[in-house]
């Protein structure tokens, strides 16, 4: 029944392919829209704050100077006066992550964060900015973050190993949690559409049928606009979160 | 052997909705009592409501979703 | 028979997300319950109500994708 | 029909991931009550549903090892 199989909106299509010995250079259709994104917030900004920006803000100054505010008050809430050296990089995060989650709502287009190894490369370098933070600022005390305070001591050693466990599947949680957000998302929309589509193959009356699942897919995709700001905004308040631990242990 | 398979699969996934159905008798559970503590908020409370329903309906949407990938795809 | 199987494992695993969906109702339900308590704080309980759905979803999602994995891996 | 076998198990260990994710519905949704209850206590509140999130979700990560042994061992 099914033409193509639901996850083959996600194969990557290799554009411009070059091989630089036997190593795969190519520029595909992730790396095209990871551009894509990064290059279209980067232009919005410039344009809006073309001669430094009007004193009344236009629409679109307005919506750059909400993002930003937003960022501002996300890291200063969570992390504190010792987040603010960290904030540009927390901002570019966010926005890639928004822009390139927003692009991939528009059919036809490719989703970059829909793949694991976009999500998990992000993730694992968060990951060890944040542990070599920790180490810079605190040392060798920085381990005592294994062990909560005011845990009785008679179980550190069991404590201990949880919370390495869970402090290290952080890097992996917070890739998985992006990537599997946004693929399952796409892949039911795409389900569902496909289940209208070959609805309206059916005879006379039970054309109207269609309305149902159509009608599904009209309200999944509201749910998805917001699954994808909702996610860019889960991984930056995350990565916040790791950065908090790292900067003031517990 | 695999078109029975498929059947089994596709009924084991639908067990999921057991735990949307659960936490939307839990969301509406405490919308009710929150709406006889505080009658005035019934708008927003209404709304929020009504968000919890769609969130916890999206869950068991992607079980179905599961459910006819085995179903149908397969 | 591997056929069969992987279709029973992906549809068996896709039972965990009957706790997702009951972790997030409780969520939501907690949310309204203290928004009626409480209303001044709406504007924080949201945030973290929306971050406790964000962390209930990614479990359920890490389920799925195990099933997507048994379905398309092997 | 080990092949099989191994699939159908893993599978039934993700099943786990149901009572982690009803686990961080509650802890999240005690959090928000609390906070509604006494707000003053919000950072250290904050700070220890973080705690009770990251062990429940170790035990949730210790049902996906227990599955991927299952898949990638035998």
């Amino acid at each position: 029944m099914f033409f193509y199989s639901p996850l083959e909106q996600f194969t990557i299509i290799s554009l411009i392919p070059m091989h630089i010995g036997n190593f795969y250079f190519s520029f595909t259709n992730s790396s095209l829209f990871m551009c894509l994104s990064t290059g279209l917030f980067m232009c919005l900004c410039v344009l809006v704050t073309a001669r430094g920006g009007s004193l009344v803000p236009t629409p679109w100054q307005s919506l750059i100077e909400m993002i930003y505010e937003f960022v501002v008050s996300l890291v200063s809430e969570q992390v504190g006066e010792k987040g603010k050296q960290y904030f540009p990089m927390l901002f570019t995060l966010f926005t890639f992550l928004l822009c390139s989650n927003l692009i991939g709502m528009i059919p036809y287009s490719f989703t970059t964060t829909s793949h694991f190894v976009v999500t998990f490369g992000l993730s694992v370098s968060v990951f060890i900015a944040v542990t070599i933070i920790g180490f810079q600022i605190h040392g060798l005390h920085f381990f005592s973050f294994l062990l909560p305070p005011g845990a009785p001591l008679i179980l550190s050693p069991f404590l201990v190993v949880i919370e390495l466990v869970s402090y290290v599947f952080r890097a992996i949680s917070l890739g998985v949690r992006l990537f599997a957000n946004m693929m399952a998302g796409h892949t039911l929309v795409k389900i569902l559409s496909g289940f209208a589509w070959s609805m309206l193959s059916l005879s006379g009356v039970l054309k109207l049928a269609a309305s149902i699942p159509f009608a599904v897919v009209f309200a999944l995709m509201f749910l998805e606009v917001g699954v994808a700001c909702l996610q860019a905004y889960v991984f930056t308040i995350l990565t916040c979160i790791y950065l908090n631990d790292a900067i003031h242990l517990h | 052997m695999a078109e029975g398979a498929k059947l089994i699969g596709a009924g084991c996934a639908t067990i999921a909705l057991a735990g949307a159905g659960a936490g939307i008798g839990i969301v509406f559970g405490s919308f009710i009592s929150s709406v006889a503590r505080n009658p005035s908020l019934t708008k927003t409370l209404f709304g929020y409501a009504i968000l919890g329903f769609a969130l916890t309906e999206a869950i068991a949407l992607f079980a179905l979703m599961m459910a006819f990938l085995i179903l149908f795809v397969f």
